[in-house]
């Protein structure tokens, strides 16, 4: 069922397990994800998407039963300045923004450049301007994130992740904390991320941004994966009854 | 306490040669200071014109507050070298500190309103109310020797028993007569009380020093012994309790019996 | 060990801490009472109730407890003449205990209007729209929630009275630390021992209590 | 009336009339208490000019007011400052990565968060005097003994701040830092601390208070504060009582000016933290209790710190 | 515009005026509402809509100049027991459930009942159980809100506000704080009550319902009503300028 990719892909996850205590929140996923791919994923809640998500830059720890998770042909690491490496190499945008508190905006998109990249603070911010001018805040860089409506602080949020040029962006439900007004200029930004061909993760319920910009879309119930196909077919013609039944919940109008 | 830290910035106290000396801070005529001044009484002249004997000039000397509950800890602590405070001699105390002198010779006495007329001696105190303060021995002499039903509160210094005496919370205060007179002489309370007149105790003033000092005892004697066959103290005396009806009591100060040191 | 048994044959220790316990018990009944008026006055649509509620606690809570202590018998007792036992000691005691009570009382008033605090305002909205009047809603459904979310900070204000039940020696009252103090002046050699007996006894009273209280906030807890 | 009340619905007229009769009924007995303590006092003849002009005239502020005041501000600035650092240290300590660590600290903060400061400063007041005679000046030994004791208590106070500073945080402060390539260190340092010393010091400052408050503890143990100077002044001038009310008022003022620091610290800093910038009830620390249990369920942050080091 | 009622409407809101301080949040609010009618209410945020709905049983005060509410031919009761009486006779449905948190599910639905109607606590519990039932939460009955699902929280709300047999029932974004596959079962709880015939004032933004269970939409913009008709040709057809601007905001998919 998988689109198979040629090359190595960037993102593998291979039998991959994740139990809380006694309570299975992952099982078994085996999941490839090319250089340049947008994969969506769907379910219902408590279905394991952000830990699936959360997983791929290791804030949460994966079964050590034999499942892995490679990025870009090298296994997750473990622990310490090799595993911050590759998280700096895995962008992350959150349901909840998570922007420093205590930063300004711009403070917040140099902060990871100068202290991880050690990149030089004039060049940090200069690239920071730019990111922050393309999802369109540009104005309110000295602004503390508290004085920023939901949707500026996620575009700030996005802005912050791809100051980092990551290999992959993961985002988790990254609109569903935002005013309904606000939900399309962050949707707008994401679209164009897409469009550039960055390889993106998605956890989101918005169809309308999942037909556009989506290349792969996988449904998630109970932890597994149970469907992995495209935008288009899933919200047409999902195969599975979880999958109908889920849908006919969201789509109702 | 901490007066001395207060002292010592503002420059009190030479170097090497500096004594410090524990006196009362709340005791008009005895012992009394007010802020930075200098303080005054006869407790203070006295120990001025001692250690003058001694060698001490008047800027080498350091004062320092020592409240009555705190006298024997202070002199154990080494926070003062010797005390002139009010400090009778007394076997209990004997055994915690040392003692030159005595100095003086002092009378427990009360102190009453002016129209009180019901209380002539510590026998009519039962039933009343008393006040004296915490850790002296007056208040225990009266309640145990000589009225057992005396309501008993104890206070910091003598100037909160003046209060509750004139508030009438108290009837009677009790002390040595001498600390008494300068009381009942003092601006604010001027005609308002009486020394009932009758000193039922003896108090033998002394310099309390750190136990085993004797060699200081000695020189502190000597200079009692001086002072007294001068007249100096009598002098001190009059000058300090001037324009207060008050006469010590002449047949035990006549000839005081100095303290041997070291025993 | 011999030196410390006789500490306690010598001094007065236990009678010291019943002191202690007597003082906290009376004025932690007297504060609370009080706090819970200030409390009410405080939340009140009144504003001059609630103007002065704030003021008095605002003022207060502003002095130190030993001002509070040496007012109450110098100026209370010495000046205004207020007896409230021919005893003396009795006197003191009654004295200290209402100083502890109003310096308290403040406190326990900020603890139960926390209380109220932690109360959604779509609780009351609730119980409105279902009909509930004033006095319903306060019962059924206000005042169990407020009480929940109080305990921590009433436990809090508790566990501080009873430690400052050791002021009320400035109103020359026999408890723990002036036994302590006296043992100290005529054992010094002594000093460490008896400050860690008195340290030990007011722990356990004052942690039990701690306990006691997140044990009570955890098994009440509202969960929204 | 556009403030809402939990416990009471928007008033009705016949409310409000409830309300306006409310209002002038304490305002008429307000007066009456305030007229019969006048008078009180006044029979008491404490109300004489005289009295109260020598408990605020020049010499009472230069000879006790003013010298008690500065040893009361000079004792409880330096245990600011000293309880602070004590705090900060075995804040830290609590949320060290090793148990043994985590363990004395909390065994210390406990105990001085148990024992009454006046207790300790009894103790130490003797030791001092005792032991320490010559490292410390014994006449200044209460004065030491005072700071000391205050030190103690509020440091262990405010480790406890400190580390529910840090607790307070929302998790997603410390996986955004991690996900933009942070070490678990660099994010405690450029993203956690910095927050957490944010949110707390809105309680720092109102800790200032519950200090300058007990530094009059040192009124028992014979410290010459505020409170002391202001007796000796009643002392002199028969004025107790409005020497008293003197000293109260200039520790009200003092608290009040600041309470409303921190108010205002915790209104203008409440944006620039994730932490938790309220003060709670000033002049109250948290209980013993609510800490013990909390070693057992680690915090969110410390459980991803072992899991990076796990492994 | 407004679709006339023959006899006295169910609720009249007259030349109603609020103001929060010097901000005004309704202006001059003239609304019939008849006996079953399905009335929604839409508009941006900080339009009135929510103070529109809790004026109506005086959650929130209105100017004292003369504008009036009554409630089924008689004047809203300013305080008091009639209050009280009147509030039992209009249910409130609010975005974030308030169910009672220190009582059970069934409990919430029988205090008013018992406390207010003085209804036996025997024959409450059965008829609570009923509602329970209809909503679809019956099995949770004994569980605390906090255990509950936020769909299954706004179903018991819905059944507690059942309970008291009200004449109109208001919802001021029911399903707003819910997860996307909750919405559905609590939107189809109020499209039976409102297929039942109850009076109901709904603030939404749930197109879907508002075309299926609507027969009339008012359209908020800064605390007035600028267009009253109905959801099928507002959503077609909107006529002010405004609302263009509103719905092409909504409608992004
Ligand atoms: N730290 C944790 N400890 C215990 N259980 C957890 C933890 N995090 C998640 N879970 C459980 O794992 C399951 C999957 O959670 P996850 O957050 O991945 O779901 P989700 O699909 O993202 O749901 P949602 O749409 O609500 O965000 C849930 O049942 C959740 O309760
Ligand atoms: N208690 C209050 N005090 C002051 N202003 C208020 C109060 N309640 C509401 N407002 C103001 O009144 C206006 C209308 O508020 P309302 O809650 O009715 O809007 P709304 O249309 O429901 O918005 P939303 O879609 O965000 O819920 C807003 O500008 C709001 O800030
Ligand atoms: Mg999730
Ligand atoms: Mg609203």
């Amino acid at each position: 069922m998988t689109p198979e990719a040629s090359h190595t892909p960037l993102v593998r996850m291979s039998g991959v397990n994740k139990h809380f205590g006694s309570f299975q929140a992952l099982s078994d996923i085996n999941v490839d994800i090319p250089k340049g791919q947008v994969c969506i994923v769907v379910g219902p809640s408590g279905s394991g998407k952000s830990t699936l998500c959360r997983t791929i830059n290791r804030l949460e720890t994966i079964d050590d039963d034999g499942g892995y998770i490679e990025i870009d042909g090298a296994r997750l690491p473990e622990e310490g300045k090799a595993l911050a490496a590759l998280r700096a190499d895995v962008g992350m945008v959150f349901q909840s923004f998570n922007l420093f508190a205590h930063k300004s905006v711009v403070e917040n998109v140099t902060l990871g450049p100068t202290k991880v990249r050690k990149i030089s603070k004039k060049q940090a911010e200069q690239e920071a301007m730019e990111y922050l001018e393309r999802v369109g805040v540009g104005e309110q860089a000295r602004k503390l994130p508290a004085q920023l409506s939901g949707g500026q602080q996620q575009r700030v949020a996005i802005a912050r992740a791809l100051a980092m040029k990551p290999k992959v962006l993961l985002f988790d439900e990254p609109t569903s904390a935002l005013d309904p007004e606000m939900v399309q200029e962050v949707l707008d930004v994401m679209v164009d991320l897409a469009a550039g061909g960055m390889t993106m993760v998605v956890v989101t319920h918005e169809m309308g941004f999942a037909r556009k910009a989506g290349d792969r879309l996988l449904f998630m119930s109970d932890g597994a994966v149970i469907e992995d196909t495209t935008p288009e077919k899933f919200f047409t013609g999902p195969e599975t009854s979880r999958a109908k039944d889920f849908l006919s919940k969201i789509l109702t109008e | 306490t901490e007066d001395t830290a207060e002292d010592d910035a503002a420059g009190g106290g030479g170097g090497g040669g500096s004594v410090t000396v524990g006196i009362k801070y709340d005791q008009p005529g005895l012992g009394f200071r007010e802020g930075n001044n200098p303080p005054t009484g006869f407790d203070v002249d006295v120990a001025k014109a001692v250690l003058a004997e001694m060698g001490y000039q008047e800027d080498q000397i350091e004062w320092v507050e020592s409240p009555t509950p705190q006298r024997e800890n202070m002199l154990e602590n080494g926070q003062v070298d010797m005390i002139f405070a009010t400090y009778s001699i007394t076997d209990e105390r004997d055994e915690r500190v040392d003692f030159a002198g005595p100095y003086f010779m002092a009378g427990q006495d009360i102190l009453v309103r002016t129209d009180e007329n019901d209380i002539k001696g510590p026998e009519d105190l039962n039933g009343r109310n008393l006040c004296s303060v915490t850790g002296s021995t007056p208040a225990q002499n009266v309640r145990d020797m000589y009225a057992d039903e005396v309501e008993l509160v104890e206070q910091d210094g003598y100037s909160e028993c003046l209060t509750f005496l004139q508030s009438g919370q108290v009837d009677a205060v009790t002390t040595d007569d001498i600390i008494l007179a300068g009381l009942a002489a003092s601006d604010e309370y001027a005609g308002e009380f009486k020394v009932v007149g009758s000193p039922f105790t003896e108090e033998p003033y002394g310099v309390g020093l750190p136990e085993g000092d004797v060699e200081t005892c000695e020189q502190v004697n000597e200079a009692i012994q001086k002072l007294q066959d001068d007249g100096t103290i009598d002098e001190l005396l009059a000058a300090n309790t001037e324009g207060v009806d008050y006469e010590a009591n002449a047949e035990l100060n006549d000839n005081i019996e100095l303290v041997t040191c070291g025993e | 060990m011999e030196d410390i048994l006789f500490l306690f044959e010598q001094y007065p220790i236990w009678e010291g801490f019943w002191a202690n316990l007597k003082l906290a018990f009376f004025s932690a009944i007297f504060a609370f009472t009080l706090g819970v008026i200030l409390a009410l006055f405080r939340i009140s649509p009144v504003r001059s109730m609630s103007w002065l509620s704030g003021a008095f606690i605002n003022l207060v809570r502003n002095i130190p407890l030993t001002v509070l202590v040496v007012m109450g018998v110098l100026i209370f007792w010495g000046q205004l003449q207020i007896n409230m036992h021919p005893d003396f000691d009795t006197n003191f005691f009654m004295l200290a205990t209402i100083a502890l009570s109003i310096y308290h009382a403040p406190f326990f008033a900020e603890a139960i209007r926390s209380g109220v605090n932690t109360v959604p305002l779509g609780q009351a909205e609730a119980a409105r729209s279902i009909g509930l009047g004033f006095f319903a809603a306060a019962r059924l459904i206000i005042i169990p929630q407020a009480l929940r979310g109080a305990i921590t900070p009433i436990g809090n204000t508790l566990i501080a009275l009873i430690k400052n039940t050791t002021v009320a020696a400035a109103a020359s009252v026999m408890e723990a630390s002036g036994i302590m103090r006296t043992m100290i002046e005529f054992n010094p050699n002594l000093m460490v021992a008896i400050f860690l007996i008195i340290a030990i006894g007011f722990s356990l009273i004052v942690i039990p209590v701690g306990l006691l209280t997140t044990w009570l906030s955890e098994r009440l807890a509202v969960t929204r | 009336m556009s403030t809402q009340y939990v416990l009471f619905d928007a008033p009705g007229p016949r409310s409000r009339r409830i309300i306006t009769i409310l209002n002038i009924l304490v305002a008429l007995i307000v007066i009456g208490v305030l007229v019969w303590v006048y008078q009180a006092l006044a029979a008491q003849g404490q109300m004489s000019p005289h009295l109260w002009w020598n408990a605020i005239n020049t010499n009472a502020w230069v000879n006790y007011l003013l010298p008690g005041l500065t040893f009361t501000l000079q004792a409880a600035a330096i245990a600011v400052v000293s309880s602070v650092v004590f705090g900060l240290f075995f804040g830290f300590l609590r949320l060290a990565p090793v148990r043994i660590l985590r363990w004395i600290s909390m065994v210390i903060v406990e105990f001085f968060r148990a024992v009454p400061v006046l207790v300790l400063m009894v103790f130490l007041h003797f030791f001092f005097s005792q032991y320490l005679s010559n490292v410390i000046d014994p006449r200044n030994s209460a004065y030491y003994a005072v700071i000391v004791a205050l030190t103690l208590y509020n440091g262990a106070v405010i480790a406890e701040l400190v580390r529910a500073g840090v607790r307070s945080l929302p998790a997603g402060q410390r996986e955004a830092a991690l996900a933009v390539g942070m070490t678990t260190t660099k994010s405690l340092r450029y993203v956690e601390v910095p927050q957490a010393l944010v949110a707390m010091l809105p309680s720092l400052v109102s800790q200032f208070v519950i200090i300058l408050k007990d530094s009059a503890l040192g009124y028992i143990i014979g410290f010459s504060e505020l409170l002391r100077y202001s007796r000796h002044l009643g002392a002199g001038y028969g004025n107790i009582m409005q020497a008293l009310v003197v000293a109260a008022i200039i520790f009200i003022i003092i608290n009040s000016l600041l309470v409303q620091l921190a108010q205002m610290l915790s209104r203008r800093l409440s944006s620039r933290t994730s932490g938790v910038t309220e003060v709670g009830i000033p002049g109250i620390a948290p209980i013993a209790g609510d800490t013990v249990e909390d070693e057992a369920t680690e915090t969110r942050a410390q459980a991803i710190i072992q899991q990076d080091k796990r492994k």
